[in-house]
């Protein structure tokens, strides 16, 4: 079954990706973790894809640049750079187009950035790999990229060790890093989680600022609503490794379709006091023992006994917003 | 830093001064004294007791122990009641044997140990790691003398290729008549050197080893790692560059405490192969019950085992950015 | 139908068979030897592997199967005892090191590192000097060399364990230290000591053998596997079959123990141990 | 990794092929360092051995155990009690000082000094003084006639002028033997070169090298592996058959001075009756012992008298091993299996003893074992107990702890050596108590006689003694073995006391 | 407001020394809580709301006893609890409790819940075994929790669940106070949401004060009834809810307030990318630790640390210029 990716008719994909399949060797037997992943991102495009722990959004992200840890495998599907099918490339031509072509902004910059190397050398060691320039070149650039970051004082942050700046300037230097080679797409996985709130909303501002100076395509994974709000321009909302709905921003938020979508939005506290939360029961299945039908349905309050049976397809409910629910049939 | 190192040789004291005292303690209560051991079997029980007060054996305790303080703090180590001569002198005769047999065996178990780790750790489930691994096993499960025979029979007794016992010259002198057109001298010096090496380097060896694929491979999980893919390194840069760099620390801190452990088992090595050392220099210090010798080399490797300890950390904080000595 | 998770860990699995084995024949070591275990027979010494002798004879003529069997129970009570005795002392120091901390880590701390300071093998043999062979003896010397290990191991076990919160919730609540070490902290660390005990295990076996050989052991007729190897490389040129079969007991059963130590440290938490081993400070 | 392989095997290789040794170059394997190279302090086998390389004494002994001239030229004994001594002209130390009766003098002045501790001290203890009568005379005078004098007078003269002035002989020896020290390496090997001012001449061999390997089968090793040109005793037996059996080696076997005997402590109640210690002796299986643990390189022991010494009578026989006979003897002491259970017992208390020896030798170690298990076929329930030397001796030994105790005499180049102060009453190393009138007599008599017929007497007249009362039972005489390389650059003259003098290539002998 | 508060805090300070030398001379001293004053009425919900490393969990493990509180005065219910020992220290104890952030490592992976729950009854030695029992089963019950649960043991649970055992332990004993040490911010938004809803049930029925400490404004504003900001190891701030959130008068409260993202794709909030400055409680700047951060920030503000003084509306500020 193919799902459709959104895409404006008017643009063209830089990045796509075609009925991914993604699966796990894991303690219970191999199982599927995503399952008919599609998505396509522009050039000058924020895509965010959300949704809550274990859904599959990071195996996503590292699928794309082909970075999935051991026990887990592509099954299938197609990723497409400017056309040309990742999947299909050989080991060096994959890494030619990690950092150059592709780059990944990771979530905790402490873990994710070498703890006995300089970031002035990871970053250069990067530029190094992918252009041939001499040393001091190449480290010329590395403080170029930091001033990009607004890093202060680039040069001397550039001869210090990870361990040695704050969070919020790790997180700098990491992005940075992935723009070192100006590559065409950018994906980000929880870039801001492991922030304070005002260092959030700087890093947040930065990168939303890069995107519009660099047009670069973007692919950011949040669990955090807000997050989405202040950057995407479309949305991808995953639930137990599917797609549940995909929309513009504007729409997700304005009429949200999916009921997991909804139950989100109403569990979020903000700007909402004293008033009961409208949680969702229970807990997300695990991954190698989903329900028949819709994975949601056992925690739908709408759930009918289609939904319990017969998963839903993804289809577009109203033009350009997309879900995979049994009981809407909005149009 | 340099206050670092002062508090810890400054914390030395303390644990030197214990162990003297537990030394001191043990040799108060082992039957047999340097006295009937001096005089052999043929020796009067008078001419015994006479040598015993001559050596103050018959003090309190308190006061030899409390002499004994008084002459450390003077620089003065004693003097061996067997030897008739001082015992720093004596210690530091040994002292390069010993050394040069463990830096030997630590140089052979970390070049083999790393090399093994890595390679088992690259090919993780391959033939190739799992022979390793069985090799490594081996290594901490046989007792370092049986292995020293088993060497000595093969490549000394049946093979004949190496000298089965003993010391050739003392290795720098070698490698400086090696420098001034004399090889002979350095080849002889390693070929002694060769046997005891490789068995003690066995058991650190395989220890090694296992560190090093375990760390490898935890490495190899770490997100930075990752990240260094994800900027597109090739696989060989990823792993010397940004995992065996970092996986390297713990083996590190293992290194330094096995180099303690491989003075002990010095002790039995240096028996077999008859290497003119500390560890044979104890035994038969204890043999004899020559007390101010005992302490002695008790005290040598207390010092040199806190040395190194020291020296590991500091070679730890110049390799991990992280770690901060103040 | 998939095998339960310690069946399918191969280290775990050979280590206990071979744990087992030598196990069950120390306990049924009179079923199991078929000579008397001081059975002396002159006139047939050094004979080969022979239905009669499954191993052969030894200086003595004696059979060696049943001498290996019999050193296997020395060797093991030796081992278990002082393996226990140090887990024991050491767990207890280790836990009011790591759980109280300040002036009583730092005497603790000093204490263990006199200790650690001594090569093992020079304090075990001058303890041995000091008490005279025997198993208690040797055991109690063994105790005295390896506590350190456990103290250490469990100090930083306590240490990264007492910041826990279900220990500061513990605290929170009113518990007492004893009840904190012992119910909180205690079961956690206990993975590592087990591991560490099975590993010592080997390690004590080693240390007997290596007294025994230096003279240091018990004293023969007792059929300890070290005096056995002791005697082997007397004859190693001639017989080399003495020495040969005794080291391999030894090998063998450590490298049961061995094996299943690391099972064990797979099966059980395997972070808490490596991390317990070498501190270091983060800023 | 290849590559390493290979580079390995070259040096190898390079090894094997290495530097033929000098002709004028010999090395010896010995099994301890030497504690003090000062001859008057010498107290372990190296220490001997490299002592008479470097020292001379008056006299010295001949592998036939007879005192002949060294540095004297003749002595004569104007009376029992009185040695007179002429030292040969023109006398020199290596270093060249010259060499006179006030060294004789000063030497042995100072070794009986109690404060000076010297070792063999009780062996001269005789000597009431030693004075110069000229430069070349000396003249020793004795409390009481003392047979066994002139083979201790072999003794190193030590130079005064030197000692006094503070050169520690210890480490850096002076003598006026064929050698003297080049260099000493503790605890890997002690070289010594020619002496040209010896006063018969520089040896042949012009250099020595002792290497110290303790364990003795590694020291065999390193012999047949070529790195030893000759090693001699102690020996592993196992080594001893096969390296005589080696068509590549010369070999030196002959009868040592050593025994190996059992130390029965008489004051112990249930050692008291010599008819008990008779029935232990009895367990002794002196053949499969010396045949099968020593291989046969000692010799099964009939009594105190060594068989190469003079006092040396084959009529006199100890107890013989005799399981059965050793049951009835037990039986007929009242010892009796009354309960079934194995073991004897009387009055309700089994037949218990402690079977002791020490273990630095593994030979007596399997010995003990041996006789435990022979001891427990008779129904004795025999313990073992195997410590350390210095625990050994302290605790049990010299306090009279021990029952049965496994022990050695060596350097017996005297019947007094093995016997005077061991076995007469009160004597200073007589731990097992003994006490007889008689013997003390015999043994008296036996060293104040110069007349060797008369002491050989007296000597086995106690021999017959002791052996029926067995306060000692000799299991075995030592062998001495020596063996060296087939291209040895000289002749081998082997002593039984493994002295060195006979393989240097001296003139003289 | 005329009602005694039930906990008084008074110039409650936590100082770290930092030690270095050959000596381990102090050299310095991390003001981790740095003298703070404030209230908490029974049955109210006062939050501490501040970025990390702000001192605002340390407050909390101070107010237990489980870091040890350099200064200051605690009052609870009108008895001030003097260094906090022995008996005093037991009683206590009993009527305030913790529930922790992690809801991983603060349940003991090797006792079942039936235990954790119980270990309170035990160590205060509460109740028969039986009625221990009863008392587990109906604290389960009340959280959420089926009662044939009590024999499994933690990791059979997921996070929500988790938490949920972690505020059963701390209601076993009744208490009057439980410190949320951020409670929620580990959990799923969906679960998150479960157990705010949870901790109002709790107090709407047994009508226990939470002391609740978080990061996250958006729970903060939810659940709270008065708000402290902390900004290295200082209140800067204390309001009512609605007060505080209508109208953040502390520059550093407006700065929160500002960089929380809204929810709204349509009212994006035009990010300053400027550097992050951000000084620890190790290197606190002189003055009024947030000036330089602040924009309204002058001289004064560089030297003089300005008092927390109360406001026309009843808020306490700590700044100079608002």
């Amino acid at each position: 079954m193919t799902t459709p990716a959104t895409m404006p008719a008017d643009r063209k994909p830089v990045l796509s990706v075609e009925d991914l399949q993604i699966r796990i060797r894991g303690e219970h037997g191999p199982f599927t973790v995503v399952s008919d992943m599609s998505l396509a991102v522009a050039a000058g495009e924020t895509l965010c894809i959300v949704g809550e722990s274990g859904c599959g959004k990071s195996m996503t992200a590292l699928a794309l640049l082909r970075l999935l840890p051991e026990a887990a495998e592509i099954a299938g599907g197609r990723i497409k750079i400017n056309g040309r099918d990742i999947l299909k490339l050989n080991g060096h031509d994959v890494e030619d187009l990690r950092g150059e072509e592709i780059a990944m902004i990771f979530q905790e910059p402490l873990t994710a950035l070498n703890p006995v190397m300089t970031i002035g050398d990871q970053i250069a060691e990067t530029v190094r790999q992918h252009r041939k320039v001499s040393a001091s070149a190449a480290m010329a650039r590395a403080v170029e990229a930091l001033k990009l970051v607004q890093m202060p004082d680039p040069e001397r942050r550039a001869r210090q060790y990870p361990h040695e700046l704050s969070g919020g300037m790790r997180q700098r230097a990491m992005i940075a890093l992935a723009l070192a080679c100006d590559p065409k797409i950018i994906v980000a996985d929880e870039p801001t989680t492991a922030l304070d709130v005002t260092i959030q909303a700087q890093i947040l501002g930065l990168i939303a600022d890069l995107q519009k100076r660099l047009g670069s395509a973007q692919i950011l994974i949040t669990h955090d609503l807000g997050v989405v709000a202040e950057v995407a321009d479309r949305v991808i909302v995953m639930y137990a490794g599917r797609k549940v709905e995909e929309a513009s921003v504007y729409d997700l938020f304005d009429h949200p379709i999916h009921p997991y979508t909804k139950g989100l939005m109403g569990a979020i506290p903000r700007g909402r006091a004293s008033e009961r939360l409208t949680d969702i029961p229970g807990t997300v299945p695990p991954m190698w023992d989903l329900p028949k039908g819709c994975a949601f349905a056992p925690r739908c309050p709408g759930a009918s006994a289609r939904c319990l049976e017969e998963r839903p397809p993804f289809e577009e409910k109203r033009p350009g917003h997309f879900a995979a629910c049994w009981e809407h049939d909005d149009v | 830093m340099i206050a670092y190192i002062i508090r810890r040789l400054l914390l030395f004291i303390p644990m030197a001064v214990g162990m003297v005292v537990v030394t001191f303690g043990l040799l108060l209560i082992i039957p047999g004294d340097p006295a009937s051991v001096l005089l052999g079997q043929e020796a009067s029980p008078e001419a015994i007791e006479r040598l015993r007060d001559s050596l103050g054996l018959n003090d309190p305790w308190y006061v030899r122990l409390w002499d004994y303080f008084a002459n450390l703090l003077s620089g003065d180590f004693g003097t061996s009641i067997f030897q008739n001569q001082p015992v720093a002198t004596i210690i530091l005769g040994r002292l390069g044997a010993t050394l040069e047999l463990a830096v030997a065996a630590l140089v052979i178990a970390t070049v083999l140990g790393l090399a093994m780790g890595v390679i088992s750790a690259m090919r993780q489930g391959s033939i190739v790691d799992t022979v390793t691994m069985i090799f490594a096993q081996l290594g901490v499960s046989m007792p370092v003398y049986w292995l020293g025979l088993l060497l000595m029979l093969a490549f000394a007794v049946q093979l004949g290729w190496l000298p089965a016992i003993g010391r050739g010259p003392p290795l720098p002198e070698a490698f400086w008549a090696a420098l001034t057109g004399k090889p002979q001298v350095l080849m002889d010096s390693l070929s002694h050197l060769l046997l005891p090496a490789l068995a003690l380097s066995a058991m650190p060896a395989a220890i090694i080893s296992r560190l090093t694929r375990t760390s490898m491979l935890e490495m190899l999980r770490e997100d930075f790692v990752r990240t260094a893919y994800a900027k597109g390194l090739r696989r060989p840069r990823v792993i010397i560059r940004h995992v065996l760099r970092n996986a390297l620390l713990p083996v590190l801190s293992v290194i330094g405490l096995r180099f303690g452990m491989l003075l002990g088992g010095a002790v039995l090595t240096e028996s077999i192969f008859a290497w003119p050392g500390l560890g044979q220099l104890t035994i038969t210090a204890i043999s004899q019950r020559d007390l101010p010798l005992i302490q002695g080399i008790v005290l040598t490797f207390a010092l040199i085992f806190a040395l190194v300890n020291l020296i590991v950390d500091l070679l730890y904080a110049a390799v991990d950015p992280r770690v901060r000595l103040g | 139908m998939r095998l339960p998770k310690p069946l399918r860990n191969p280290s775990f699995v050979i280590g206990a068979a071979i744990t087992l084995f030598i196990v069950g024949c120390a306990v049924l070591a009179p079923y199991v030897a078929p000579y008397g275990v001081e059975q002396m027979d002159m006139r047939n010494r050094f004979a080969g592997p022979s239905l009669e002798h499954l191993l052969g004879t030894d200086n003595f003529g004696r059979d060696l199967w049943s001498r290996m069997v019999f050193g296997a129970r020395i060797s093991l009570i030796i081992a278990v005892v002082s393996v226990g005795g140090a887990a024991l002392i050491g767990t207890v120091v280790g836990l009011v090191s790591g759980y109280f901390g300040g002036w009583v880590d730092l005497v603790l701390g000093r204490i263990t590192d006199i200790f650690l300071g001594f090569p093992a093998i020079i304090l075990a043999l001058a303890i041995v000097a000091v008490l005279g062979p025997g198993i208690m003896n040797v055991s109690l010397a063994l105790i005295v060399v390896f506590w350190t290990e456990y103290a250490r191991v469990v100090r930083g076990a306590a240490l990264v364990l007492r910041e826990q919160n279900y220990v500061q919730a513990a605290r929170a609540l009113g518990a007492s230290p004893l009840r904190i070490i012992f119910r909180e902290i205690l079961p956690n660390a206990l993975g590592p000591i087990i591991v560490l005990a099975s590993l010592g295990l080997g390690t004590a076996i080693i240390s007997e053998s290596a007294l025994s050989f230096l003279g240091f052991g018990l004293p023969p007729p007792a059929p300890t596997w070290g005096w056995t190897l002791s005697y082997g490389t007397r004859f190693m040129r001639d017989e080399p079959w003495l020495a040969i079969v005794s080291g391999a007991a030894i090998m063998i059963t450590v490298l049961g123990f061995n094996l299943l130590g690391d099972g064990l440290r797979d099966l059980l938490d395997p972070r808490q141990l490596s991390r317990g081993g070498g501190e270091r400070r983060n800023d | 990794m290849k590559k390493l392989l290979l580079s390995t095997t070259a040096l190898i290789l390079a090894m094997a092929i290495g530097p033929a040794l000098a002709q004028e170059e010999i090395v010896v394997g010995t099994d301890v360092d030497a504690g003090t190279l000062d001859a008057r302090l010498t107290r372990d086998t190296t220490a001997y051995r490299v002592a008479d390389l470097v020292y001379s004494g008056l006299v010295h002994i001949t592998p036939k155990l007879e005192a002949v001239p060294d540095l004297v030229e003749s002595w004569e004994t104007p009376d029992p009690q009185t040695f007179v001594f002429k030292l040969r002209e023109g006398l020199k130390f290596s270093d060249g000082t010259p060499l006179t009766a006030d060294d004789v003098v000063y030497t042995y002045t100072t070794l009986l000094d109690p404060d000076f501790n010297a070792p063999m001290r009780t062996l001269y203890t005789p000597i009431k003084s030693v004075e110069k009568v000229d430069d070349l005379t000396v003249k020793f005078n004795l409390d009481t006639p003392y047979a066994p004098l002139l083979s201790y007078l072999d003794l190193g003269i030590v130079p005064q002028e030197l000692a006094e002035g503070g050169q520690d002989l210890a480490t850096q020896p002076v003598g006026a033997g064929p050698m003297k020290l080049a260099s000493w390496n503790r605890g890997a090997e002690i070289v010594l070169e020619a002496n040209p001012n010896y006063w018969a001449g520089a040896p042949k061999i012009e250099k020595v090298t002792l290497k110290i390997i303790p364990d003795n089968s590694a020291r065999a090793q390193a012999f047949e592996a070529g790195d030893l040109d000759v090693i001699q005793s102690p020996l592993s037996p196992q080594d001893i058959s096969r390296l005589a059996a080696d068509d590549r080696f010369g070999n030196a076997i002959m009868p040592g001075l050593g025994v190996t005997y059992i130390n029965f402590n008489t004051k112990d109640p249930l050692l008291a009756d010599p008819k008990m210690r008779q029935a232990f002796a009895m367990l002794v299986d002196q053949q499969t012992i010396v045949g099968d643990i020593y291989q046969g390189v000692d010799e099964v022991a009939t009594s105190v008298l060594l068989p190469s010494s003079w006092a040396y009578s084959p009529e006199i026989k100890q107890p013989t091993f005799n399981l059965e006979g050793a049951v009835a003897l037990f039986n007929e002491l009242g010892w009796t299996d009354s309960n079934g259970d194995g073991i004897l017992d009387k009055d309700g208390k089994n037949l218990t003893v402690t079977l002791a020896t020490h273990s630095e030798d593994p030979n007596r170690v399997q010995t003990v074992e041996f006789l435990q298990a022979m001891f427990s076929q008779a129904g004795v329930d025999a313990k073992t107990q195997i410590t350390d030397w210095p625990s050994f001796s302290t605790n049990y030994v010299q306090k009279s702890q021990h029952q049965i105790a496994l022990l050695g005499w060596l350097n017996l180049v005297d019947p007094d050596r093995l016997l005077f102060s061991q076995l007469t009453t009160g004597g200073s190393t007589n731990w097992g108590g003994y006490s007889n009138p008689k013997v003390d007599e015999l043994l008296e008599k036996g060293r104040s006689s110069l007349d060797q017929k008369e002491r050989a007497a007296a000597y086995q007249e106690a021999a017959k003694i002791l052996a029926e009362e067995l306060p000692y039972f000799i299991v075995s005489y030592q062998g001495y073995q020596l063996f060296y390389d087939k291209d040895f650059p000289s002749e081998v003259n082997a002593t039984p006391r493994g002295y060195l003098r006979g393989l240097i290539g001296m003139e003289t002998q | 407001m005329s009602e005694a508060p039930l906990l008084q805090v008074e110039g409650l300070t936590v100082h770290f020394p930092i030690r270095k030398g050959v000596l381990q001379r102090q050299v310095g001293t991390v003001r981790a809580v740095d003298g703070i004053d404030f209230t908490l009425k029974r049955g109210e919900t006062l939050s501490l709301v501040g970025e990390s490393g702000c001192g605002k969990s340390t407050t909390g493990l101070a107010l237990m006893g489980l870091v040890k509180a350099t200064g200051g005065t605690v009052t609870f219910a009108g008895e001030r609890i003097a260094g906090l020992r022995g008996a005093a220290l037991r009683s206590f104890r009993r009527r305030v409790q913790i529930v922790f952030q992690d809801p991983f490592s603060s349940l003991n992976p090797r006792q079942r819940v039936r235990d954790i729950i119980r270990a309170p009854l035990d160590i205060h030695g509460v109740g028969t075994p039986k009625e221990r029992r009863k008392r587990v089963a109906q604290l389960m019950e009340r959280v959420g929790l089926r009662p044939d649960q009590a024999d499994n043991f933690p990791h059979q649970f997921s996070g929500g669940q988790r938490q949920r055992i972690g505020i059963a332990r701390a209601l076993a004993l009744e208490p009057e106070i439980i410190i949320c040490d951020e409670p929620v911010s580990a959990l799923d938004v969906s679960v998150q949401a479960q157990i705010l809803n949870l901790l109002a049930d709790l107090q709407r029925d047994l009508g226990v004060s939470y002391l609740f400490i978080s990061h996250d404004l958006g729970v903060v504003e939810h659940i709270s009834r008065r708000v402290a900001v902390m900004y290295l190891g200082k209140i800067v701030e204390i309001a009512d809810r609605d007060a505080l959130f209508a109208s953040p008068t502390h520059p550093y409260t407006e700065l929160l307030m500002k960089s929380a993202p809204s929810l709204d794709p349509r009212q994006r909030r035009i990010f300053s990318a400027s550097s992050d400055f951000v000084p620890s409680a190790t290197r606190k700047p002189a003055g009024c630790p947030f000036h330089p951060r602040c924009p309204l920030a002058t001289e004064k503000c560089t030297t003089v640390d300005p008092a927390l003084t109360s406001r026309d509306d009843g808020r306490l500020v700590a700044c100079h210029h608002r």
